[in-house]
């Protein structure tokens, strides 16, 4: 390519970057991700420009099909399933990468040991991201059960298929011409050894396996980058690499678990049960009726969705009472915890696709300064995030994870189905201090329920 | 490659990483979905290759299908990534905006 | 030089600017003299040029009188600047620092 | 130089920007310019070996003295003459980098005209920064006036200086070896060309100049880098152009004037008179005893520094006031106002050579929105940063700049020498607010007065 059309691809890094930095802020971010796409356009231009390509049937046909697939899956998917989407697309772009290095060795297969070594590189990130990003799909949109899939003799299993493949891969990279069945052993084994990775972790942490999967697939951009000597991929892969592990640390961190935790030790194969059923306390039920009544008198009303409101669908509802709330003269805020739901930032998401403004959306280190002048806190479907022993209770398993302190409100109103646990499988003792009232149902249905209640007044 | 190139490629990689991580650290939790997706987008960059690999794909079934299954699914990543990461962003609006548009 | 390291230059150009804005842009008002006076000591990276030129200077008095007074003026920078910063820095103490040290 | 030392660059580099990240917090700063240092040894030492040298002798002469006399120079100084200490060191860097421009032409007369654009884009900016910073350093000290130098045709003689320069620039570009006399003359024209362009700008804004012409050496060493192909040295130009660029625009932001009006106005020329003959009103003045009965009540006090202190070397009697107060069961903080002195910082560095413990330090966003439950503001030495004409008065030169907003404390103690103006040369409503109070005389007398009143009680 010649030196000009190199310097094109300056711009589209910058571009790129550009758009990471105006991500900074709500009020410019939807101009970054535009800008950004504008360098990766520029990238493809550049690209079918630049190189001297036989054919541009193929590529029309392959664009083509992907672009409609592309816009129309973007489009159709419901909010409540962004994790699930991410997922899948995730796994496409894994599946892309196979395939270009296959498509390598196929043209060309006596390649020196150096890029034979990157092929198998990239043939593994790549297989391992497709298959594992499909089980994380399964198990977000509940098409496999999200419960961690465990039996004996699992570990050794996997370590196997590691060195099975770390030998397949030595043999391929020193003499791919000759192993061609080597090759596609591996593309198999690299299949299986995706779908063993995950099966074993439980469906909540699955947004923590799509950040790590992705910060691989960084990686390994960065390495084709080194070995075609492409910038652009060098510093894409750099960034992504970067937005991966950052993420993976903050939900490692907000959760208060390592990362080795989350990815083998079968956290939440437990959860169903839980300690609910040893639980002597009597929790104070309460009708939609007295919740009116409660919320009625109230000054200051904080909102705390969780993964319920998800699960209910209950962001429009949630919106609507905030509104009424609001027109009764209450300062309205939604305190988000940065793992409520089932990935970063899922809550706000929700909520602002019911149109919450985001200057409403407070973060947890805002919200619990002023937790004691808050009439009611009113939590909506979410369980582990307000639960008091994080800070209390060094024995629990999410003791030292950082919470929404709800239980320092004057009332706390709990909206959800039972007194059950939530993806840490743990009790609550939240629902049985004296200024909480269980309110239960469906989230949706009782915020219904509320709404009803006010416009009936 | 080069010493030279090898060097510079690596200087490359480290200012890379370095304003990678300045970059995002700074995405605030509000938008790390947006940014999950977004990065998930950007990632797609791998469509560069796969065109150059379904451009140069001659006559063998084998490598044509290849090619062409690679652009088609990095196209999906690239397109789908980037128009969901728009529709969420579109949805976050402040107090003002969302009452001039209603 | 080549197009294709021009091209790598000018891609860590653009890299270490970036790098370079957001870094400076956290740091604190509270620091902002021994910013100033410690990027004037990495500004003192001419040194390495001195060094070069001074090493090499044959037996031209004025080509040694040029190198040696490039090198004395550059290392004070150096010097200089690294030490007053790292003198201010050392003032700064916490509370609880400071009681430990009384 | 070989590739294994060359990666060691990137190491230099990388240690570099660790120490900038290091900077952004004052636990880490030192660690951060220790690295750094590192960064810049490694430097030498990569160079000094990786090189085929002809001979260290000159090198060691150089590097001795240099280093006696900065070491010498840093250890003595006193902390209240750091701005034209800095301002010192960076006329050297300067001159440095002409003279290495220079022993480049000298030993190699007949350059190409790439290099011999450079050679020049070296002196000129090398030049420039050396007198410059000779100026401002002599105006800061006080050696010079600070008053900004002005005279008819002041305008079209720059030009006149400028438009010369380039046509010499020109030719020696084109034929530097032909053109020996035409390379002095540029030498002699740079130096008066620095001279030229600080002369006419006000002592309180050396800060400015000397910030712009850090960040002019910093974009020449990028130049350079890019003409011998140095990595490190584009990554270094690149950093120190992005503090002096970023200083410089908060410097202008926090003054409320654009860089032009910085660099062109002579802003500061009318300041010793400024408006306070025509001043009708009163202030109440009080002695330093009624001073110590308010401040003994006082449960919440806020000492807001200005250049006075630094001119009074008052920072040590602030502390132990500050002491005083506080074992006398008041809480004490220090509101800094970012440009309050003459340098950005300026005030914390005098106030941690006291040994006020950092976590004292408030930013002027952070005291602020507390003003209000402010017993007593100190203010001492300063006199714009908190004007409140700043906030009102839409005709003040000042307007639209954020001060530190003094006159919202219940009680306002006013110490400085006069009702003078300040470096704006405007005058200031707050003296004469019912809730100010003047106590005239040096800072630091004042604050010794209180001391010892405190002391005695
Ligand atoms: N966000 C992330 O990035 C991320 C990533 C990995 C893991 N996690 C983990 O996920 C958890 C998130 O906490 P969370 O408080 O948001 O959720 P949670 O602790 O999982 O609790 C969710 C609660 O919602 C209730 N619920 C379910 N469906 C409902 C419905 N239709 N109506 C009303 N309530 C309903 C359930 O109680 P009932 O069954 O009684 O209704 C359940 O207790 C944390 O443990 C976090 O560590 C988060
Ligand atoms: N910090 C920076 O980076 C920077 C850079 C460029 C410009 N500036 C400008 O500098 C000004 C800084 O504001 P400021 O409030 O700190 O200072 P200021 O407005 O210049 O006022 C300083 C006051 O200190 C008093 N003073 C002088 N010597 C004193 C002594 N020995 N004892 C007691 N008082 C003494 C003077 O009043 P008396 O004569 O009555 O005593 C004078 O009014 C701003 O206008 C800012 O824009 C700052």
């Amino acid at each position: 390519m010649s030196g000009p059309l190199q310097f094109v691809y300056i711009l589209c890094a910058f571009l790129f970057i550009l758009g990471l930095k105006l991500l900074s802020s709500p009020a410019t971010a939807r101009r970054g991700n535009q800008l950004s796409s504008l360098g990766m356009l520029l990238a493809v231009v550049v690209t079918l420009l630049g190189n001297e390509l036989l054919s541009f049937q193929w590529i029309a046909v392959g664009m083509v099909a992907g672009a409609i697939i592309g816009a129309l899956a973007a489009r159709l998917v419901a909010m409540t399933s962004m994790p699930e989407l991410v997922a899948l697309f995730n796994g496409f772009g894994g599946l892309a990468s196979l395939l270009v290095a296959w498509f390598e060795y196929q043209s060309h297969p006596d390649l020196i040991t150096f890029t034979a070594t990157t092929v198998f590189v990239s043939v593994l990130i790549g297989g391992v991201t497709f298959t594992g990003s499909l089980v994380a799909w399964g198990k977000l949109s509940g098409r496999l059960s999200g419960r961690p899939i465990l039996f004996p003799g699992q570990h050794p299993l996997n370590a196997l298929a590691i060195v099975a493949l770390l030998v397949g891969g030595m043999m391929f990279a020193l003499e791919p011409a000759a192993n061609e069945q080597v090759f596609h052993a591996i593309l198999g084994m690299t299949a299986l050894l995706g779908i063993l990775l995950v099966i074993p972790i439980g469906g909540a942490d699955m947004p923590v396996v799509i950040s790590l999967l992705n910060s691989y697939s960084g990686l390994a951009a960065c390495a084709t980058g080194f070995v075609i000597q492409n910038t652009v991929l060098i510093v894409t892969g750099s960034l992504v690499g970067a937005s991966g592990i950052i993420l993976t640390r903050i939900m490692c961190k907000a959760m208060n678990r390592s990362l080795s935790n989350v990815l083998f030790s079968g956290f939440g194969s437990t959860s169903s049960g839980g300690q609910g059923g040893t639980e002597t306390r009597e929790a104070k039920s309460v009708t939609a009726g007295d919740a009116y009544v409660m919320l009625e008198a109230a000054r200051s009303v904080v909102f705390v969705p969780g993964y319920g409101l998800a699960v209910a669908q209950a962001q429009h509802a949630a919106r609507e009472l905030g509104d009424l709330l609001e027109a009764n003269g209450a300062e309205v805020r939604y305190g988000i915890h940065p793992v409520a739901g089932r990935m970063p930032g899922h809550m706000n998401v929700l909520l602002a696709e019911a149109n919450v403004p985001y200057d409403q959306l407070s973060e947890m280190d805002a919200i619990n300064p002023t937790m004691d002048t808050v009439d009611v806190c009113v939590v909506i479907g979410a369980n582990d995030v307000v639960n008091p022993a994080a800070l209390t209770e060094e024995s629990s398993p999410i003791y030292g994870m950082p919470i929404i302190e709800a239980h320092r409100a004057r009332t706390v109103i709990i909206m959800k189905r039972s007194l059950g646990v939530g993806f840490a499988g743990i009790g609550n003792d939240l629902f049985y201090k004296d200024n909480s009232r269980m309110l239960f149902g469906d989230a949706k249905a009782s915020l219904q329920a509320l709404v009803a209640e006010f416009k009936d007044a | 490659m080069s010493a030279e190139t090898a060097v510079l490629l690596t200087f490359i990689f480290m200012l890379a990483v370095v304003a990678g991580f300045e970059l995002i650290a700074k995405v605030p939790s509000t938008l790390h979905t947006p940014l999950m997706s977004g990065s998930n987008a950007i990632s797609g960059i791998t469509l560069v290759g796969a065109l150059l690999a379904a451009g140069s794909a001659g006559d063998d079934t084998l490598a044509i299908v290849l090619g062409t299954l690679a652009v088609t699914l990095a196209t999906i990543n690239v397109v789908g990534g980037y128009l969901v990461t728009d529709r969420m962003l579109d949805m976050f609006r402040k107090k003002k905006e969302r009452e001039e548009d209603s």
